[in-house]
């Protein structure tokens, strides 16, 4: 009997790993790949540095007015100056602590979501998805408590952005999961109806939904019946954006195995019951992704009020554009504008990703 | 149910609301009545207020004239035609927008999507940052974004980019010569015919020849050759029997050949940009969602990476493709709405903008209007689900 | 063999070896997984690899028809060196069959169409030529009235049946096996070793990656032991299990035999 | 489940059923506020600087109306509306009232079920032109390309008028007069039509406003008014008689600052009538008596609201013109209160 001694292990050869393998392997791996790799690389430097020196290097950053551009760059003052406007709308100053304060608020009742240690997860993830847009309303629209009364129709900015998706994103959720259980009920005029109400509104342009919503509806109700515009702005998102959840959910539940169903009758539970106990939480838990998804397109879809008249961030940048004081510097807000959206939206994604991982993982296990 | 042994008497016992059956029963006509009340008080209201405000109602007005000028129409209009026919030059140009939408979303779409999974490093970064840059940003204001970027930049009309005094571009749009057929141009249409049906039945004998003796025949690239040569050669050999119509500037700007205005162009260059990252994604999940193993047991066979492309990967990849790829053409569809934010004269604009501003009938157009997007949607996701049963893979 | 570049090993011995591997080294980035392997498969053959996992006895097998590349060394099938040259590639992958784990069959394909699919591209023999092949070999693999099934229709063990008869339509010379009954059911893991038998008793050459000892002592005519990343130890399967001669073949030997 | 649901359904139905159609004057006074539809920013007219106030001659009928009623201008809530939603907005009952650049037609007095209470404003279809085009008529002005807005008489006056003289032209159209004017500074189009007063409105907004006329011609007859709704005749009377009301203090020569001095010492008639000290009766309206005080007090006699907005002292510096005092040579003309 011998005893087996492990041949020490080489290093590879030089070519396959460190800078060179990795450039071989990933950029020149063949000719036709170097080609595209040049190509790849002229199309950056044909873009980037020029897009660095204009938004960067040479762009302004304080001033009060136009002359402080004059550096032949981005003119970001444009921005500063206007800057509480697209955060806070029409608010008025004075009161920009109550915005404040609501930011504030969710994001400490946020951070105990990203504690590993923290139980009651799902518990604080309803308080904030219904409890908190109470609160945040009252501090928003005082009347209350000494506050002072400020009229819907001067929410704007970002504000209202995140005001109307967080609301979206609140009504949509209950909503889409009642459709998609109508949806597989086993009655068959629910069943009827629940498709029939999806179908429409997937159907239909969000802009339709909404120039219904802000001037028509009254119309359909008895004279005299008073209602918020910013408030009907948010009812026609809700049941917009609804229908889609609805069909994410209801991939979900035709993921969950028929055994689950089975088993939660077994146990003797009322539907009802069954539903919000066993099959819910594991069809839900499975399309977090796709909900992620629904809730970026909705919190994308805001910008649409601007076209029926609410001043939301976009809306206040496209009102400032039209300022003669700051004719010119379109590029730099839309820009601005599209920098904002695009943190939430990719942050949205990502969180998303990295839970649809950890979801993953804990299915391996 | 305890009592399942012993039905008979089991009904008599239990007592009715707690059957389920009933329940269902009682539950849904609840519902209905519900739905019917709800119904009934709307269209009591929206009537009784409708009447009392003295609101004209009805579609007579379709056949009114519309007294309005509209900036883009695919058929002849002018101010004389009826709101009738606003709907249609309206709806016409919402359909061109998304043909063409679809048509440039899908190439950069495809491209994108494949680029993303290139194994060249480079590559697919910059795939990934297309993808990830527009698909988070909205597309209204991707929209604005890009019609001020093609306007702007461009020269009046009287200082117009020129190639060959032919094609002009500024900030009036893109003039192109345009083609007008003389007579005798019919030949070059019929060799285009002759070739499209020998191209079809070469390709079918190619198939053929190879089922019975295995050889291979490259129809697809004769067949393309085909369709673009002999219209070709009839056209040079009957004596260029077509004229162009060049665009000539006149005393404010091109007039004749093709026009191309800056709101179709910025429209439809959104749209494309914005709808092809997500195409790319749903190319990138499909092409990803066929396993390695079936790129490997194909190379095993001794197939190479343009056949396994073909036989193996593609047809598997689309059926994870096309339902995704038919709901982005439905939303881009219904997000060429948005033409409204910069003036492109589509549905929206056109027939639930000016029209029923003019005739004040929001009752009757928004409903025309939604009920044009709710038929193009039925009818695609009809399509959609015909499609996903023929081609779902058959398990057991 | 048309080839007469250098890339024969011998002409002048024409029942040479039908692979050989010389010096043959792999990394995967700093992780080397094939230390110097030096391996003869003589026609006719039939070799079973073991190891435990992670031991590169799949990365060999998959080197010799080019599924991984392998950086330094020399890897000859069929008098044919394995080069970046296409040419070569695509003349060894004709040469050498493959079943794999997860069978990979096209699950687009019918089972029939999977094994025609090679013939029909690859060799380009009329459809109803390599129908009639491919149903001589389903009926070998005792399968012929699945023919028009797709492969979702199937057993785990039919499946793999099926993937056998796809390899045996390219009238390969050689056949690779990668662990191709750890994927199924008990129950079905002789279906699959009967077929495998019953090709080893027709002459096929074969490399196969397995922990079905059973097969081998009955198959095999040469046992390999592989771990981290070197043959370890080779010999006819009697020797090989009665009568180890490294103590690391012992101790896996008493691990996968004890239960 | 179904119990809840069934509950709720008939709450919500006893809800709605319980608002019942009453008067828009009893809506109004019941949410304390009247709801005004003006336009998204037309300076002079209706617009909001960027604290949110709203001011402009248009503005000021909604103050006016609210002054009648509650005896504070202040009591107003604005819409902004672009042109395209103003009829809808105003159909459903979105808002109370119309004073939105709306021009009078026999259209949209006779088939939308609408109103027109008066002419705030005589106004004239013009054309914005850059001055490097170097036209000096529209009749020049064949083949080119106009910037409008969606869903005005602008666009079918346009449209007559370049019929009428055979000549052809491009319309590029938009939602809001902020596009308008953006588009007509990046060159998208050749002039930007509209009525006139907005031109100058408008003008004020480019970059270079000297780079821009406006041409002498004026194209159509554009008077301009608040509009209500049909079938409340109450209510229109409302809104007619607050401009009446302004006009007819101008004539009288009460103003916001002599107001007090008149209502204590007038000896004339008229003056005490408008004031609402003897002879008519604010309450054949639903409103107080002394509507016509509050009116010009808070909000001023109809020259001051004029020259406060859009007249020479403004930054549109629009001269009377059409819209002098009948008795002056223009077309301001209002019945007497008697």
């Amino acid at each position: 009997m011998t005893t087996h001694t492990p041949h020490p292990d080489l290093p590879p050869p030089s070519t396959s790993v460190g800078v060179i393998g990795w450039l071989r392997a990933n950029l020149f791996s063949s000719w036709a790949n170097s080609l595209l790799t040049l190509a790849a690389a002229y199309l950056l430097y044909l873009t980037i540095p020029p897009l660095i020196d204009w938004s960067l290097i040479k762009a302004d950053w304080v001033g009060e007015t136009r002359d402080a551009c004059d550096s032949g760059g981005a003119c970001w003052v444009f921005v500063s100056v206007r800057l509480n406007q697209f955060m806070y709308g029409l608010y008025p100053e004075s009161e920009y602590w109550r915005i404040n304060l609501a930011a504030v608020l969710l994001v400490l009742l946020m951070i105990p979501l990203f504690i590993k240690r923290f139980r009651a997860k799902l518990w604080l993830g309803l308080f904030i998805l219904f409890g908190y847009p109470v609160i945040a309303f009252y501090l928003f629209s005082g009347g209350v408590f000494g506050l002072e009364y400020v009229e819907t129709s001067r929410w704007g900015g970002l504000t209202l952005t995140l005001v109307l998706s967080s609301v979206g994103m609140a009504a949509s959720l209950p909503l889409g999961i009642l459709l998609a259980l109508g949806r597989r009920s086993t009655m068959p005029i629910v069943k009827a109806l629940s498709v029939v109400f999806i179908e429409f509104w997937r159907g239909v342009p969000l802009i339709t939904v909404l120039f219904m919503s802000s001037v028509m509806l009254p119309l359909f109700l008895p004279e005299g019946t008073h209602f918020d515009k910013l408030l009907r702005a948010m009812i026609g998102i809700a049941l917009f954006q609804s229908a889609y959840m609805a069909e994410v959910v209801r991939g979900g539940l035709q993921a969950i195995p028929k055994g689950q169903y089975e088993a939660a009758q077994a146990l003797g539970l009322s539907y009802w019951k069954s539903m919000s106990l066993i099959i819910l939480p594991q069809a839900l838990k499975l399309v977090i992704p796709g909900i992620v998804n629904t809730f970026i397109a909705l919190f994308k879809d805001t910008t649409l009020v601007l076209i029926i008249g609410l001043f939301d961030m976009l809306a206040m940048i496209q009102a400032a554009l039209a300022d003669p004081n700051w004719l010119g510097y379109a590029i730099e807000g839309l820009l601005f504008a599209a920098f904002v959206y695009w943190i939430f939206c990719f942050g949205m994604s990502r969180y998303s990703l990295a839970l649809e991982r950890k979801l993953n993982t804990g299915h391996a296990r | 149910m305890a009592a399942e042994h012993t039905p008979q008497s089991s009904t008599s016992k239990v007592p009715l609301w707690r059957l389920p059956a009933f329940r269902a029963i009682l539950f849904q006509v609840l519902l209905v009545l519900g739905i019917l009340a709800f119904g009934n008080f709307l269209l009591s209201n929206t009537l009784q207020n409708m009447e009392q405000r003295g609101i004209t109602t009805g579609f007579g007005f379709l056949d009114n004239a519309a007294g309005f000028g509209i900036l883009q129409s695919l058929i002849p209009f002018d101010e004389t035609d009826s709101y009738g026919r606003t709907f249609i030059v309206g709806l016409l140009n919402t359909l061109l927008v998304a043909a063409l939408g679809i048509l440039f979303a899908t190439f950069l779409g495809f491209f994108i999507g494949v680029a993303r999974l290139s194994k060249n490093w480079l590559v697919a970064r910059l795939a990934t940052v297309y993808i990830e840059t527009f698909r988070n940003i909205p597309l209204l204001l991707q929209i604005m974004f890009w019609y001020f970027a093609v306007l702007r930049p461009l020269p009046r009309p009287r200082q117009s980019l020129s190639v060959g005094d032919s094609i002009f571009l500024n900030n009036r749009g893109l003039f192109i010569p345009r083609p007008v057929a003389e007579d005798g141009f019919g030949l070059v249409l019929a060799a285009l015919l002759l070739a499209v049906i020998g191209s079809i039945l070469l390709v079918r004998w190619a198939h053929r020849r190879q089922e019975a003796t295995g050889q291979q025949f490259p129809g697809g690239l004769v067949s393309l050759a085909a369709i673009i040569g002999l219209p070709l050669a009839t056209y040079w050999l009957s004596g260029s029997p077509l004229h162009w119509d060049y665009p000539v500037l006149g005393g404010f700007n091109f007039s004749g050949g093709l026009e191309v205005i800056p709101e179709l162009a910025a429209l439809v260059l959104a749209l494309s940009i914005y709808t092809a990252a997500f195409i790319a994604e749903a190319v990138r999940s499909g092409i990803q969602a066929v396993s390695h193993g079936q790129t490997e047991a194909a190379y095993a066979l001794g197939l190479r990476p343009r056949l396994t492309l073909k036989l193996v990967i593609i047809p598997q990849a689309m059926r994870v493709i096309i339902p995704q790829l038919t709901s982005q053409y439905l939303n881009l569809t219904k997000n060429s709405s948005l033409a409204t934010a910069i003036g492109y004269p589509d549905l929206v604009n056109v027939f639930a903008g000016t029209t029923l501003n003019q005739t004040g009938q929001a009752v009757e157009v928004i409903a025309m209007t939604m009920g044009v997007y709710l038929f193009i949607s039925l009818v695609i996701s009809t399509f959609m689900n015909w499609y996903n049963k023929r081609k779902q893979l058959i398990e057991r | 063999m048309t080839d007469s570049s250098n890339s024969r090993s011998d002409p002048a011995a024409p029942a040479g070896p039908m692979v050989e591997m010389r010096h043959v080294h792999k990394w995967y980035g700093q992780f080397h997984v094939l230390k110097d392997i030096n391996l003869n498969v003589d026609k006719g053959e039939r070799i079973v690899i073991c190891g435990p996992s992670g031991s590169g006895k799949s990365t060999m097998i998959r080197c010799i028809n080019r599924l991984e590349e392998h950086q330094d060394g020399q890897i000859i099938v069929d008098g044919t060196e394995l080069t970046d040259d296409v040419k070569h590639i695509d003349q060894i992958r004709r040469e050498v069959g493959m079943v794999f784990q997860h069978f990979n069959l096209f699950p687009h394909l019918t089972v029939l169409e999977n094994c025609c699919l090679a013939p029909i591209w690859v060799r380009k023999e009329p459809r109803r030529n390599a129908e009639q092949a491919a149903m001589k070999y389903l009926e070998k693999v005792k399968i012929p009235e699945q023919a028009k099934k797709y492969p979702g229709q199937l057993s785990g063990g039919q499946q793999q049946r099926v993937a056998i008869a796809r390899s045996l339509c390219m009238n390969p010379s050689i056949m690779l096996f990668d662990e191709p009954t750890s994927a199924l059911d008990p129950e079905m893991i002789k279906e699959v070793l009967d077929t495998m038998i019953e090709l080893a008793e027709s002459g096929m050459t074969m490399l196969c990656v397995t922990h079905e000892m059973g097969f081998a002592k009955t198959v095999a005519n040469r046992v390999i032991f592989m771990d981290g990343g070197e043959i370890i130890e080779q010999n006819e399967p009697e020797e090989f299990f009665n009568n180890p001669q490294s103590d690391r073949t012992k101790l896996f030997l008493s691990q996968i035999l004890a239960h | 489940m179904k119990n809840t649901l069934a509950i709720g359904l008939g709450v919500a139905l006893a809800l709605s059923g319980t608002v019942n159609a009453g008067t828009t004057l009893d809506g109004v006074k019941g949410k304390g506020f009247v709801q005004c539809g003006v336009s998204t920013g037309i300076p002079g007219f209706s617009s909001a600087d960027d604290k949110g106030k709203f001011t402009g001659i248009d503005v000021d009928m909604c103050r006016a109306v609210a002054a009648a009623i509650f005896g504070d201008a202040e009591k107003v809530k604005y819409s902004p509306l672009t042109a395209k939603e103003r009829f809808t907005a105003l159909q459903s009952g979105e808002v109370d009232m119309l004073p939105r650049n709306t021009t009078w037609t026999y259209t949209r007095d006779s088939s939308l079920g609408l109103n027109f209470t008066g002419v705030n404003y005589y106004d004239g279809q013009g054309f914005l032109v850059t001055k490097k085009l170097g036209v000096k008529s529209a009749l020049e002005m064949d083949g080119a390309a106009f910037c409008i807005q969606a869903g005005t008489t602008t666009e079918l006056n346009l449209a007559d008028y370049f019929r009428a003289n055979k000549m052809s032209y491009t319309p590029i159209t938009f939602d809001t007069s902020d596009q308008t004017i953006k588009a007509f500074e990046a060159g998208r189009c050749d002039a930007l039509t509209s009525d006139q007063s907005q031109l100058y409105a408008l003008r004020i907004k480019l970059s270079d406003p000297n780079s821009a006329m406006v041409l002498p011609e004026v194209i159509s007859k554009e008077p301009l008014g608040p509009v209500v709704r049909q079938g409340d005749d109450e209510w229109f009377n409302i809104v007619k008689w607050s401009l009446f009301a302004m006009v007819n203090a101008e004539e009288l020569g009460v103003t916001s600052a002599n107001v007090d001095e008149m209502k204590a010492s007038s000896t004339d008639p008229n003056v005490r009538r408008l004031l609402g000290i003897e002879g008519v009766k604010g309450e054949w309206m639903g409103i107080p008596d002394d509507w016509g005080y509050n009116i010009v007090k808070q909000v001023g006699n109809y020259g001051e609201a004029f020259e406060r907005n859009v007249g020479m002292g403004s930054a549109l510096g629009i001269s009377r013109g059409l819209n002098a005092l009948w008795s002056k040579g223009g077309l301001q003309y209002a019945p007497p209160i008697r």
